[in-house]
């Protein structure tokens, strides 16, 4: 056990990886020499060797092209993307390729392979560097998208990502890489990929969240309990598989729900939610679920971000509302 | 450009195939043209999807597989069919593959050659991927992608042909350059001198090949693996070939082609060359020819009927396909879709 | 007045467009000397120039980060991609480049230009050949989604796509190209981007859906008419920006709706219609909103094509489980 | 490698610039020194977002934009400040952009500079639009576009040059090769023995200069420019230079490269060179150094002060930003936000 944080955690379980299983090769813009620009894969290369920590050039199509090539022919491959508005080049090879070679072969060749990407704003960064579009990947069939909120899930969702025999979009919070601290266990352990975490039981009202809006969703818990509310907190971990049981079970308990992300909001996983929860339990909603989102907008640069990243007032208000019916 | 076989069946130089091999090599291209007129006939008759003939390219797609190994890979197009076979893809998957299931991408354990990739470009990486993982597992295998003229302009060519060189995988690229992208014809898809020029932007050998002289094509081929196999990284081999049929089955070239330039490359058939230099050895005969093709046909016949006679897909494997287990998500739309 | 098909419908609007205004110019692949793959450009090289009406090489980014070029220096491009599942490789150039110029430059450069692509299944093509991928494009700031389903429709829109200040998708549906003929005026009109059409008035349910899948709307809704619904049908012909207030105006009436699309269920538009209607609906709805799409694989080819494609069965089933509500 | 002016001063060749034109370079030169230290020293302090230094590069970047007439377009990267200043962008812009406000962008009417793509790799086919507009148009107006290094690893590099060259297009490649891509250097990016051999690929003229020397630079960028307007096509010109600072101010070079190399290139600073030059000339002084630089900085803080007294932008700003006009939803959302 030590306390880590995220992007510790996320260390860990690449180096856990990397030695518990020699076809695992890390591949990725400045992943090796300097340990990626968010130093997530630091020290890596100098302890296992730049044949399998590999910089590659700038050239996001090549890299998860090659990963995918890796994978058919029997490595473990986990690409890194340097940030999710950099995937876009690379958005042929996932889709068209990654996600469908099982299909494509019935199951005769497969695509194990994780493709690490940090994703969202909030770090007042130059444009392109505060994407949440991992909605675009929910909508993609054939791949999984997971996105941890606290370090114990990050470093055990990468095991099982790594592990699992399907192609993997692994999303990582940059807001919280170092924000947050926890006792992670050393040891080999895996959280699965799919079930969703409830991280607060009550009774009211459910919150539901992923990746760096978990915070501003359990600030607004903490301050809707103050409030006297009974408030259950969803965090969903992983998003395709959409874990549709376990939202439609705490909606039908608390009747109200507020779905919280970052991306903008017309046809953001927001959507889906919100969709599956009226598809699903429409008689136990005492009130429309609401999105609280980012706008139709594209995401601003430094001065403007506070008025477009959801706001824990933003949170409250939204459920206040709901509970008002 | 490299070339040992003339147009006329006279040769250039030696040749480094035995009779034999020489024979066998006509045997699989008059195999494969067999292949090729039946898969357009069949469209005709609506049993099989758009079909994409390669028609003239069978030197270069056979000529390349011939000098592969067992266990190699192979990336290659929708206009591969010769090429895949030649390197393990049953007829009988090719031709499932075409009546529209999924099923016919279900290659052999042990024949390493990946359904054929749809959009153009994408699939060069992939060859990049397979030979690095078998540089890293130690063994000898290399991986060959096929692409067209017209995928030299995408970007992801370049990407692949970077990563190769910089990793030096064993990997071939095998441009067969047949003269037009559809209906755009390669003096203006790019304003380098040939395709083969290109590998100097990766510090590649580049090779330029008679693309309808299979032999010209087997000793590129063999030499590029070898480099490959001993270590020495990727080559690019750019085989001149023509596409004598239109693009697909659903094409008409008489939009934007000049029969004058089909009839000049009717002349340079990679078949009609390789008969007459077996002529002149005294190797070749009508009644060979005629074996040949009637067994070729018999064994497309088999294979066709097989295809024809697989049950139709479930509506279950759709879903079963997508994922090493189903998900909860799909076991309930699969529970959906039979009512 | 001429009886025209959609692909030529979309001609004569081209055709239209490039005799207006000399800024037009057409670029694709196949789209001169061949008049494009489904020959919907047949005839404009001849008639405007190889300069007006360009084949370009294999290269999607290239395609649409050139139109991009030529935008933002007073051109009017219409750039063809041949089928939604090759627009992949442009998606950087899309997403992060023609969506995002006016908001990088505070509007002092745009990019006016149409990006044709045929899209959705139905004529049992080779893989890559049937997508339904609108979500991608309407989750994106920045860019209007248009998809006619009439001829009328789609000359009328592709005219307004061509002046619109801003980029606009143009989504063409393959499977109608040709299965539906009328009357469409030839002088210069245009349909604005924005507004849904009600095609059918009817106060029991609701039915929406675009592009091809129109088709099938227009079957149930008669089948249901014939059993005595009075059904309402909706063509939304414009996903992004979306008619949100006609939708929910239609629902309110109703209480019941159906959507049908042909991508996969999950975060499909489908998900951000029906998110949209119980958010300010609740109250009107009868019932759960249904989603009757397809399925969350990859598209099938032809063998399967029928198990995947929604049916006219699976939509009247759909509206009669929402009617006993 | 092209190059006129030595290290020590000394000189090639004849110049084809006149001492005053050398002054105003070097001049430039100086104020863009002015303005890289101040932006660092600005992030330091917290009040600019992460910068990307330019320090080694003046030479490449305002010997390029010398070249240019007015109207040219222009596309750059995050790290082409000097060059985009050069060819019209304001430092108050800049700046203002730098304090995370998309009102920077807002060129004024007239410069055609595309405010810096961020992405790598993406703009470069821009510039090949943009000037294929200009040629249908019928002006002489021609693009540059700036890209780095690790910028030809991308399929959009490649994707642009096939462009520019197929359809001739009066495009400006300048590749300012810095030797690294952040943390990863440009022996290893490609096996190419240089950038501008990448040129052969596209049947294009690849140009190989001393980036660092002002002079040379301007040279080979006039001279590709007057080709682009004689309706020559697009020239690939390899800038040979040095990126001296980190990467960006996030960046610690230490973790990668060698101190060693930085002092080598420290002897080679396009500023040192140029000053020598003069100095021989007998048109430098301490005293007009100091003036330069006082004169640089006080228009640099100028233009600080007003980008820092840019009242914060309006929330409506960023929804009115999306469209000519809003669309509906943006208009409730744009309401919602004001509560
Ligand atoms: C990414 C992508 N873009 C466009 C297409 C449509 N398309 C199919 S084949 C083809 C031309 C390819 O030409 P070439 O590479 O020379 O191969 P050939 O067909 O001549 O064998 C095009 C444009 C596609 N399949 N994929
Ligand atoms: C598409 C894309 N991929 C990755 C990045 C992250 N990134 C920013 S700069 C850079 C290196 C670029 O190197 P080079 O082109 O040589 O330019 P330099 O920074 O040296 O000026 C990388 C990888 C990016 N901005 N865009
Ligand atoms: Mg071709
Ligand atoms: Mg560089």
């Amino acid at each position: 056990m030590a306390e880590l944080n995220i992007a510790q955690a996320i260390n860990s379980a690449l180096d856990t990886a990397l030695a518990a299983d020699e076809r695992v090769v890390i591949l990725g813009e400045d992943v090796g020499r300097t340990g990626g620009v968010f130093r997530v894969t630091d020290g890596l290369r100098q302890k296992y060797g730049a044949d399998r920590v590999v910089d590659t050039p700038v050239a996001e199509s090549g890299i998860i092209g090659a990963a995918f090539g890796l994978a058919i022919a029997g490595m473990r491959p986990i690409a890194e993307i340097q940030f999710l508005g950099f995937s876009y080049p690379a958005y042929d090879q996932i889709v068209n390729h990654v996600a469908r070679i099982r299909n494509r072969s019935n199951h005769r060749f497969t695509a194990p392979m994780v493709i690490r990407i940090p994703f969202g704003g909030g770090i007042g960064a130059a444009e392109h560097h505060s994407e949440s579009t991992e909605a675009i990947y929910v909508h993609t069939p054939g791949i999984k998208v997971v996105v941890p909120s606290t370090p114990r899930d990050a470093r055990g969702l990468l095991l099982a990502a790594v592990e699992d025999p399907d192609p993997v979009i692994f999303l990582e919070p940059i807001r919280l890489y170092r924000a947050v601290k926890e006792e992670v266990p050393d040891i080999y352990y895996k959280v699965d990929i799919g079930p969703l975490r409830v991280e607060r039981e009550g009774t009211d009202i459910t919150l539901i969240s992923w990746g760096a809006m978990m915070r501003e969703t359990r600030q607004a818990a903490k301050k809707l309990t103050e409030e006297g509310v009974s408030v259950e907190v969803l965090d969903l971990r992983t998003l395709s598989p959409l874990d549709r049981d376990g939202i439609v079970a705490s909606v039908e308990k608390t009747g109200r729900a507020v779905v919280v992300h970052e991306a903008p909001y017309t046809a953001g996983v927001g959507a889906e939610i919100a969709a599956t929860i009226q598809e699903r339990a429409l008689y136990s909603l005492k009130t429309p679920v609401r999105r609280v989102t980012g706008w139709d907008t594209i995401f601003p640069l430094k001065r403007s971000e506070h008025h477009y990243l959801p706001s824990v007032e933003r949170i409250v208000a939204a459920a206040e509302s709901a509970l008002e019916d | 450009m490299f070339n040992l076989i003339n147009p006329d069946g006279t040769v250039r130089d030696r040749l480094p195939v035995t009779l034999e091999e020489m024979k066998r090599l006509y045997a699989d291209m008059v195999e494969a043209r067999v292949y090729d007129d039946k898969s357009i006939a069949m469209q005709r008759q609506g049993r099989l999807a758009t079909y994409a003939p390669f028609r003239g390219q069978e030197a270069a797609q056979i000529g390349a597989a011939a000098a592969l190994q067992a266990g190699d890979w192979v990336a290659g197009t929708y206009r591969d069919a010769a090429l895949n076979w030649k390197a393990g893809y049953p007829w009988r998957l090719l031709i499932l593959g075409r009546t529209g299931d999924e099923r016919g991408g279900q290659l052999p354990e042990g024949v390493n050659v990946l359904p054929p990739s749809i959009t153009v470009g994408g699939h060069m990486i992939h060859a990049v991927g397979l030979a690095w993982a078998e540089k890293l597992k130690g063994t000898d295998r290399i991986a060959l992608t096929s692409f067209g003229d017209g995928a030299t302009s995408e970007g992801d060519f370049h990407e692949a042909m970077n990563f190769a060189a910089v990793y030096e995988t064993p990997t071939i690229f095998l441009c067969q350059n047949n003269g037009w992208a559809i209906s755009y014809p390669v003096e203006e898809q790019t304003r380098s001198e040939t395709i083969a020029d290109k590998a100097v932007a990766y510090g590649m050998p580049g090779i330029r090949v008679d693309g309808n002289d299979v032999v010209a094509v087997l000793v590129a081929v063999r030499e590029a693996a070898d480099r490959a196999r001993r270590g020495l990284g990727p080559t690019l081999i750019e085989a001149v070939t023509y596409r004598m049929g239109p693009h697909t089955t659903a094409d008409d070239p008489g939009r934007y082609r000049d029969e004058a330039q089909v009839a000049e490359w009717e002349r340079l058939d990679p078949l009609v060359r390789v008969r007459k230099l077996l002529e002149r050895s005294g190797a070749w005969s009508q009644g060979w020819q005629d074996d040949l093709e009637r067994e070729a046909s018999s064994r497309i016949e088999e294979a066709v009927a097989w295809a024809e006679s697989v049950p139709p897909p479930e509506p279950a494997d759709m879903f079963a396909r997508m994922f090493a287990e189903m998900t909860p998500n799909l076991r309930e739309q699969a529970r959906e879709i039979h009512g």
